[in-house]
């Protein structure tokens, strides 16, 4: 999602600019409160592994990958305000040093990269810790939770700028649609990563979860919040997936978002979301909407609860190794 | 017989051209102990890497066991060649010490209650048992070397090579270690600075300096030579008497 | 997303672009950036423009093409993206041949290329002519917030360090018979990508902590001094200021 | 005359909650040379960390030329107090070794020649001149021990805490240490898991087990007492006689 300079128009670039510039001094001041010596390098080495993670794309369906993007992750380690300012300049290091990601791209690239997923994934986290037992289970399966509603979040964020600021004739609606399509998928890797990460930190260094900050710590195993958040994240997928398809009915693009959703069989493309273009190809067999739609949502379905299967065998038992 | 393993005329060079290889050429037999002595810098550390196929030679060839490493074999020759590394972080890397044992042979195909035994007969080889289930990277240094040696023993290899396998080790523990290493049916190649270590566990002792062979031959007589240690800046330690064995 | 090492980005070399100061050269990539991001794609002459003036930047500053090239593949796929977009595109139809795009689909994708190829390649020259820490130091005297830069500056430095723990836990994992060929056996490597956060981490404070026991105090100690003459800020501000007042009278003009 | 350093009952958990020290009391004169002696776990690296303020103590106090360690002092304190790290992949954070010895000198304000001229000293009194302009990630184990040592060295501590400065160098490298620390006008604190060593440098020892300390005596008494080396996992290498010398 690092979008190149002049992806949407000047006027969404700057107002977009001025949004994450006004959060990113908020978060400056808040921090000058409570920072210490150590907090920088801290900062510093949760901004490099994301960028490390950033570089490993994972297999959403067959031939479709992702990759982290992490606000989540970094919110729920180090706070909203910290995190949003590592993924910041992450972001920004990437467009400066890696030409990736457009200089003047940087207002909506941060906002929907570094500040939507920091305070609203944590905002999600807060939440769903409320809800899920206490314990680390409850962290690590809010975590994951949260990591996947953060890309849901992004991607719709993304498509809202879309509207105001598209330089392409591609209406808002298919944009929306294919956008959270994928993010719903592509969400799940961001659970997955998010979740084992902060399970391995909490395991042996809970100290430096700032999510976890005055919650009891039991003795779990890591195996119950792989459970509770592949189960969670499934449920909470279906529902979303209803959700955007009821969406797709109402306009009259809705048989790209089938086209869309079966594309992830076929096409593989480096940034996922760029499927949607595939749209008008794939389709033109289904003629009949609601028979389309029902694709959509058994295609859908289907897909999610693969993925979330394979993610279940993938991680169950953990290790071999582990007595358990 | 079959040497277990055969170098020759082994090249190689760093990235950054460094060579560190300049032409190493030994043979050892089945069931023979090994010390590789030499300086800092001699090249011991490649040599090791390239017996476990983790690095590619510019030119020469090694073979194990009599099978020439190559593309097709070294999956093969990574199983039957246990490497202890030099620095134990470069060893540990999961969650767990028990897990991190389990590694190896879990990739050779082990499961279940045949695996956890496996596991737990190599922490007790090295009198780590009660480190299982902690996380490696929160050892002390000794600790580390303890759980570095029983990733490798648990593979149970038919050649074992150890880079510096006493070093951070107590006292206790390094006499424990030669007990364990000098009770196991298995070629040994043992790199290490420590001469009474070497003599206590090696017959044999190769010397190794400027990426080149410079010395073989029995550890007590390489011992009783000063020049040719002190050539290559190995000398016996501060109290040290030969002749009390 | 093409990344790798530091120092895989800067290109060994002495030019008048190397020895301009960083902060002059950040300033003139931001102008020049914007002027084109302004400019609206159907003034294709202006886009003309700002290409000749990338081009010299890259003569002068003696930067192979092979580089430049290889290192712009990482908007790859938005070109692609952009390929697209007269296909679907909806809008007034053109025909050609066996196939029909919307037309202004096609200015769309014009436009996307054009302007992701010259941002991208302004920011290539920066990297390619200064060196990482220079580019940072740079950016504070812009008056960047310390604190981003400092984290930057971390991240930087801990990269390589995350790079090398990877490195190593691959090797270890090879030694010991795993051979990540299949899908199934990347079980392990998640397991571990666990436990490699925590030890980079902690690796990380480590080598802080070896920093800090030499004494370090937040900065890094700056060896050399550097002047920035006035001369140095003008000259490397000539070409950018060429392509804003281009874009000026590209967004009057439209 | 104050002590050098001063422990005094000094407690400290790591945050996964284990207890390394439990009660730690040690004073070091000015000018001692003091070897740090107990099995792996011992605690021996954590307290060298608390010695320079890395670590915060959950509770007692560390004095160091009678200054009491805190937020306020601590800066001051790690100007005199050297530490080298048991592992030198922590110590060596720069691209080449030349500019990693230069790093802490430069915290202290030296520039230019000067500066370069403690560079220059300090890896010559290691003997590792010739690794000066070379990446300290490239160099071999006991190449990077010697570069972490004269990363200390250059910044001429009052006092050096050495966490086993003698592993992983030639014999030749290690008895180099051994002369270049001797000839040294400072408080010496050496952990070391080899007892020649420790009583070639070292006048006293002190051993720590679990935590605590429990044992502070001359070296020579140390080592002729097998009961007390015993209990605490240390013992004479192989081959070696105290009477030599
Ligand atoms: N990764 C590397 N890149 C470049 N050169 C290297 C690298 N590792 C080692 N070298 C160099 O190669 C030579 C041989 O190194 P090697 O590690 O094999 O030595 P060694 O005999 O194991 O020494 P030590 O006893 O200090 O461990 C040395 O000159 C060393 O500096
Ligand atoms: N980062 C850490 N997190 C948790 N526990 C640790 C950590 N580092 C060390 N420990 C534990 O603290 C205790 C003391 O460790 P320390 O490293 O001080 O031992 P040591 O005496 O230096 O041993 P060695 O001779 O093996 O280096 C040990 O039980 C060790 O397992
Ligand atoms: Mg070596
Ligand atoms: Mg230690």
């Amino acid at each position: 999602m690092h979008a190149p300079d002049g992806f949407l128009n000047a006027g969404t670039a700057v107002a977009t600019g001025v949004v994450s510039a006004g959060t990113i001094g908020m978060a400056l001041r808040q921090l000058k409160q409570t920072m210490s010596e150590k907090v920088v390098p801290v900062a510093g080495i949760t901004a490099a592994f994301i960028f490390a993670a950033q570089m490993f794309n994972f297999p959403v369906a067959a031939g479709t990958t992702g990759h982290l993007m992490g606000g989540a992750l970094a919110a729920i380690l180090l706070g909203p305000h910290l995190g949003a300012l590592v993924v910041t300049v992450v972001v920004a290091v990437q467009a400066l040093f890696f030409a990736d990601g457009g200089l003047t791209a940087l207002g909506y690239n941060i906002l929907n990269m570094a500040i939507v997923p920091a305070y609203g994934g944590y905002a999600l986290f807060g939440i769903f810790k409320r809800i899920l037992p206490n314990g680390r289970g409850g962290i690590v399966g809010a975590t994951a939770l949260a990591a996947w509603g953060s890309v849901v979040l992004s991607a719709a964020a993304f498509s809202i700028q879309w509207l105001f600021g598209a330089t392409a004739p591609i209406p808002f609606t298919r944009v929306f649609a294919a956008m959270v399509g994928v993010h719903v998928l592509i969400g799940i890797g961001e659970a997955v990563i998010s979740a084992l990460a902060v399970g391995a930190v909490l395991a042996s260094r809970p100290d430096l979860v700032h999510g976890a900050k005055g919650v009891a710590l039991g003795e779990g195993t890591g195996k119950v919040p792989m459970r509770v958040f592949v189960i969670g994240g499934v449920l909470v997928s279906l529902a979303f997936a209803t959700i955007v398809s009821q969406f797709a009915v109402d306009n009259p693009d809705g048989l790209e978002w089938v086209a869309e959703t079966e594309g992830f069989a076929e096409q593989g493309a480096e940034h996922a979301w760029s499927d949607f273009l595939f749209a008008d190809y794939a389709t033109r067999g289904i003629e009949n909407e609601t028979l389309s739609l029902a694709i959509a949502g058994i295609v859908g379905t289907l897909i999610t609860l693969l993925v979330a299967w394979g993610i279940l065998r993938a991680f169950r038992e953990r290790s071999p190794g582990a007595t358990a | 017989m079959t040497a277990a393993i055969e170098v020759r005329d082994l090249r190689f060079a760093y990235p950054d051209g460094r060579e560190a290889l300049r032409g190493v050429d030994l043979a050892v037999g089945q069931g023979e102990r090994v010390a590789l002595l030499g300086p800092n810098g001699a090249g011991k550390t490649t040599l090791a890497l390239h017996l476990n196929g983790l690095l590619e030679p510019a030119s020469g060839e090694v073979l194990i066991g009599g099978l020439a490493l190559s593309e097709e074999t070294v999956t093969d020759i990574r199983r039957r060649v246990g490497l202890v590394f030099q620095d134990p972080n470069d060893q540990l890397f999961m969650p767990t010490v028990a897990e991190d044992v389990a590694f190896g042979p879990a990739n050779l195909g082990l499961r279940g209650e045949e695996l956890d035994a496996v596991v737990a007969d190599a922490l007790e080889r090295v009198g780590a048992s009660e480190l299982a289930r902690r996380p490696p990277h929160h050892l002390s240094g000794g600790e580390k070397r303890l759980a570095a040696l029983a990733t490798t023993l648990a593979m149970e290899p038919e050649i074992l090579v150890l880079d510096e396998p006493g070093s951070g080790l107590d006292p206790a523990g390094r006499r424990m270690l030669v007990e364990t290493l000098a009770g196991l049916d298995v070629t040994l190649i043992v790199i290490t600075h420590d001469l009474p270590f070497a003599l206590e566990l090696c017959p044999r002792s190769v010397v190794m300096d400027g990426g080149r062979v410079v010395a073989d031959m029995p550890t007590r007589e390489l011992l009783a030579r000063p020049d040719l240690l002190a050539e290559h800046r190995l000398e016996l330690p501060y109290g040290f008497t030969l002749a009390h064995d | 997303m093409g990344a790798g090492h530091a120092h895989a980005l800067y290109v060994h070399e002495h030019s008048p672009i190397h020895a301009a100061s960083p902060e002059a050269k950040v300033a003139a990539v931001l102008l020049f950036v914007l002027s084109v991001a302004i400019t609206p794609p159907l003034q294709a002459w202006a886009f003309g423009v700002y290409a000749v003036l990338l081009a010299s930047a890259l003569v002068v500053g003696r930067i192979p093409l092979r580089f430049f090239l290889l290192r712009l593949v990482g908007i790859l796929p938005f070109i692609l993206l952009a390929l697209m977009v007269p296909f679907v595109g909806s809008g007034e139809r053109i025909d050609l041949g066996w196939v029909s795009v919307s037309r202004e689909g096609l200015w769309a994708a014009w436009g996307i290329i054009a302007k992701a190829t010259l941002g991208a390649g302004a920011a290539i020259v920066l990297v390619a002519t200064t060196e990482v820490p220079a580019v940072l130091a740079g950016l504070r005297t812009l008056k960047v917030p310390s604190v981003l830069v400092a984290i930057a500056g971390f991240m930087i430095r801990y990269l390589e360090l995350i790079a090398d723990e990877m490195g190593r836990m691959r090797q270890a994992m090879t030694a010991r018979g795993h051979d990540p060929r299949w899908l199934w056996q990347a079980r392990p490597i998640a397991s571990a990508s666990g436990a490699l956060f925590v030890r980079a981490y902690e690796r990380g404070e480590r080598v802080h902590s070896a920093m800090m026991a030499r004494g370090y105090t937040g900065e890094m100690p700056v060896l050399e001094e550097r002047e920035t003459p006035v001369a140095s800020w003008l000259a490397v501000l000539a070409g950018p200021m060429v392509a804003a007042v281009v874009a000026v009278i590209a967004v009057v003009g439209s």
